[in-house]
């Protein structure tokens, strides 16, 4: 009668190290290895020392994935507005305003057509710089726009995400935009196009729940943490003992979530691949 | 909604539509746009922060009635269905087939406990991927033998535990939103209570989405928003003020199709009343997208979800 | 690498009496009352001291299930032939003939259409008697005409599985008989009628993997084996300890298999209970 | 099949048929018609009692060509997928997509392991449930795009542990077979090795289904079905003649739609030759029935399954 659902879990964990303290943005978090901003661009942002994947910002990577010259930026003007009038310790148009400035975004995804080795597709690409990848209006309206023009072209839509979750400054809004890029990707396949989707350090929450475990093919970078809860909910929450790579992308590899772990160097020839396998499909 | 508030904005809607605006009965469709009409027009508040607090409360409230409450009040012949066909029956999601107003529906919902054993054995109405499978599995049923399908949302949110996550919490809601979004029966949702974050959205991709005078629907808790935002939980009072998960405040935004008027007091003072307004408004809801053809229903619930959201 | 898939399992178990060795069939197995003939009948296999269900036979299962006179049985002439015209301490044409005569059935499985409680519907009851329930041609032909038989009348099919599995005497062809079964499935669910199943004590093998597993509803009676591979074959090829209740239909129902257990009492009201939900779906 | 009574049946069939019977070139379709038909005539065995267990022999060689050898050999562009997005990735099972003579198809498989570690880690090429629902979600995938559907077939049987049990092992190859049964896109299959009950069943619902010549395909393994009707599992040669799992008999019975021949002396002797009948032999089925609509292709493969069994 009082039973509860039967919670047996997978016990073994593997070694990840640990994020440490402040330190310098390009100064590897895993071994210590400091770089120039050059030299990780050089290397696509992965340490030569231990092959850690540092954080890549949306238009460093489309820059590094489309052919050159062949993305063509779509929904550049739309903007998050402020549906509750948000305000904590300051007023949320303030932080879109600052985040804006400082990461030259509109918001925290860059959607437009590519072309991946000369096959056309369309890109969807999140940068956690922007209030961390949080998910509100713009998001998901350029997200479902990424869809709609795939969908048109009937190319593939390549999607990576790298977001916290939905933007509570937008409220229930920003909950919306599960169901909002869910139908969108709904749409999607009704037209026949397919989604591929990339997991980039960090994925959670709203943005796991809804588009990111979508993808017909879903593959994620090493070491990238996709959870719905975060780690320190989970143990805060429910005083677990966590595996040490709890959500991180190995284990989620193991427990059957994504179909690859992919270093960010295979990542092109990978997705150039799948798009020709699906070209014509 | 604060009582006089919604007393006032009824009176007022009755006479802009002429229709009988009786309790228990739910505003829709055009209605609900007359209302945000009229509410933009007046530029008035729709309920203050104490409001909001006190509706938090009282979806929350021990006494209130959940699924199985409802359930019990609205539908004959009831068969409830178990388990996920892979690993587990959760029980923090009921799920099954009963007779509604003489016609076969599905329903399903989350479920809280009303005492400590079985709080502790619904999990307080916080589901494993598991409960999400099973209510898919229901769904697909409901599709293939044309039942029209009922939810009810009562949830603090998604289970966020070790398990949970590693059998795929995320990509369960994900899907769970997805079945939905395919559906070609009718589909009418109403939040019964906690609305709580993904755990919620998962069940709420219907033609119609109501939600329970003093139910709450929010991205997040109270308490998780205070946390993050303020750093303190305590402040609870001040995020919910400042998220607005109120079902007035959802209803001007769009979110909802309507609000289920409760009786004075809240649900949990007289459960046969709540279940009266609930029963009615379903019942309309299901008449009003049962007259589109499925196709045309999937399509205008695809639609409706796509416009979702505030963009500048 | 060298990883094995996680095999995490629940491991509690309730206890569930383990079956003596050899007794009479009016003897429960689980408390040792004795029982007349006519006892048992009318208390239908029930034993009322402990509840223990005795296995049924089809044609009594049958006459206490539909309404009195409602039940016209179909593809009675059905009968298995000899395809590899096996042999082993004997041949198999006579230990059908021998299980025909011992039976008064022409195989394992009875199909016919009935009435519970004035609803219309299909009947599809297996006997354990006949070769310990085999699936053989016979069995396969009669579930698939039940399947026809119901999509024909648009009426819900109820069937009653009780089998070792499929029936080896029959080579590859017993074998073929599960997607047999399983596409007469799929074609009764496009006429849009409903399979309702009820697991009874033992469904294991090729009917478990088969059509036994594919009702829109499945309910089984209290302490029913319902499993793949028999407790035996487990314990014997993996060396695991089992559970108490493996297999039971206790378990299958707190693993999510089943959507009740059904004391054999309950079980006409519930399913003249589906009947009415389900007419005019 | 026997070396001397293959050439004299291909050889009389060449001379009825009036086709090229090449090797490497699976008997289908009308051939196979014919074939029986002659079979039948000359009431003549078709494989004795030693040229069975030669092939159970060789159908478990260690060193014949499993799953990914024909991949490797058939298709360009390779894609391995990998989960069932619940709770596991089986290496029992492999699955992917890739492309077979300029078009892009997926395969799915049973997987064996060459040396000890990888025999262990591929669990003898036996499945758990969540193989099998790997494999569905690919097969939905491949219907989704509408890529043919290749299945190779090579496993003892489903595993038969506690926790495959407990995880719906019987309830997950139901709905294999039923996935496959619901394709509307061309699919072939074909056992490689050992076709081990429910467990290759399951991979099996195909427009076309074939074995190599020696591979086997049975209700039960020969042992124990020896070790149920003659309580000793060392009379699995006595077992297997009477079982007859070869594929001469698979085709007399109907159950299978051609014979892939091997090279001489089994396909462990020549990778490449038996990848090369494999995949004339796959490219044919899928040329054939892709000539057919989806809706006319699905009810034939159904009504092909429908019919399977000998009544009198
Ligand atoms: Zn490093
Ligand atoms: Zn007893």
């Amino acid at each position: 009668m009082a039973e509860r659902i039967d919670v047996s879990i997978e016990t073994r964990g593997a070694a990840e190290p640990a994020p440490a303290g402040k330190r310098h943005p390009n100064t590897c978090p895993a071994c210590g290895s400091h770089y120039r901003e050059d030299e990780l661009r050089a290397a696509i942002w992965v340490c030569r020392q231990c092959g850690h994947h540092f954080a890549m910002r949306a238009r460093d990577r489309i820059a590094w994935l489309a052919d050159p010259g062949s993305f063509a930026e779509q929904a550049e003007d739309v903007r998050s507005a402020d549906p509750l009038g948000f305000f904590d310790s300051r007023a949320y148009t303030d932080r879109i305003a600052e985040a804006e400035m400082a990461t030259g975004l509109g918001d925290a995804i860059v959607v437009g057509s590519a072309a991946i080795d000369e096959s056309p597709c369309e890109l969807a690409v999140m940068d956690f710089a922007f209030i961390g990848g949080s998910m509100g209006g713009a998001v998901g309206e350029k997200f479902a726009r990424a869809c709609d023009a795939a969908a048109e072209h009937r190319v593939p839509l390549i999607s990576i995400p790298s977001s916290g979750g939905a933007r509570m400054q937008e409220g229930i809004l920003a909950l919306m935009q599960m169901p909002k890029t869910v139908v969108a990707i709904e749409e999607l396949h009704a037209a026949g196009s397919p989604l591929f989707t990339v997991i980039t350090h960090p994925t959670t929450g709203g943005v796991v729940a809804s588009f990111a475990m979508l993808g017909d093919i879903t593959v994620a970078e090493p070491g990238a943490l996709m959870s719905f809860a975060g780690p320190r909910v989970v143990s805060g929450i429910t005083k677990e003992h966590l595996p040490e790579d709890f959500g991180r992308a190995e284990s989620n590899f193991r427990l059957g979530h994504i179909d690859a772990v992919l270093p960010r160097a295979e990542l092109r020839p990978y997705l150039a691949r799948l798009l020709r396998l699906f070209r014509g499909a | 909604m604060a009582r006089d508030d919604e007393l006032r904005i009824r009176s007022r809607l009755g006479k802009l539509g002429n229709l009988p605006l009786l309790r228990g009965v739910a505003v829709t469709g055009e209605l609900q746009r007359l209302q945000r009409q009229l509410r933009k027009l007046e530029q008035e508040p729709t309920s203050s922060s104490d409001e909001i607090w006190h509706s938090v409360q009282l979806a929350r409230h021990q006494q209130r009635p959940y699924t199985l409450d409802y359930v019990e009040r609205l539908l004959d012949d009831w068969v409830e269905l178990h388990g996920d066909r892979a690993r587990a029956d959760d029980p923090a999601v009921v799920a099954g087939i009963g007779r509604f107003h003489g016609r076969t529906v599905a329903l399903i919902g989350h479920q809280k406990g009303r005492d400590v054993a079985e709080r502790v054995h619904r999990n307080f109405g916080m589901a494993h991927p598991e409960g999400y499978r099973k209510a898919m599995r229901v769904m697909e049923l409901a599709d293939r033998f044309g039942f029209p399908l009922i939810t009810l949302i009562d949830t603090p949110g998604a289970y966020p535990g070790l398990a949970a996550e590693q059998h795929g919490q995320g990509g369960m809601i994900a899907r769970c939103q997805a079945t939905m979004a395919r559906l070609r029966v009718p589909t009418a949702a109403c939040v019964i209570g906690e609305g709580g974050s993904g755990g919620a959205v998962a069940f709420a991709v219907a033609d119609r989405v109501f939600m329970l005078e003093h139910a709450i629907y929010s991205v997040i808790s109270p308490e998780g928003c205070a946390q993050i935002l303020w750093r303190d939980g305590a402040e609870a009072h001040k995020a919910a003020a400042a998220m607005k998960p109120d079902a007035g405040h959802c209803l001007d935004l769009g979110v909802i199709d309507g609000i289920v008027a409760e009786p004075a007091g809240g649900a949990q003072v007289n459960w046969d009343e709540a279940a009266f307004s609930l029963g009615e408004t379903l019942r309309r809801a299901v008449a009003e997208v049962e007259s589109l053809g499925p196709d045309e229903r999937r399509a205008a619930r695809r639609a409706k979800f796509r416009a979702m959201g505030a963009t500048a």
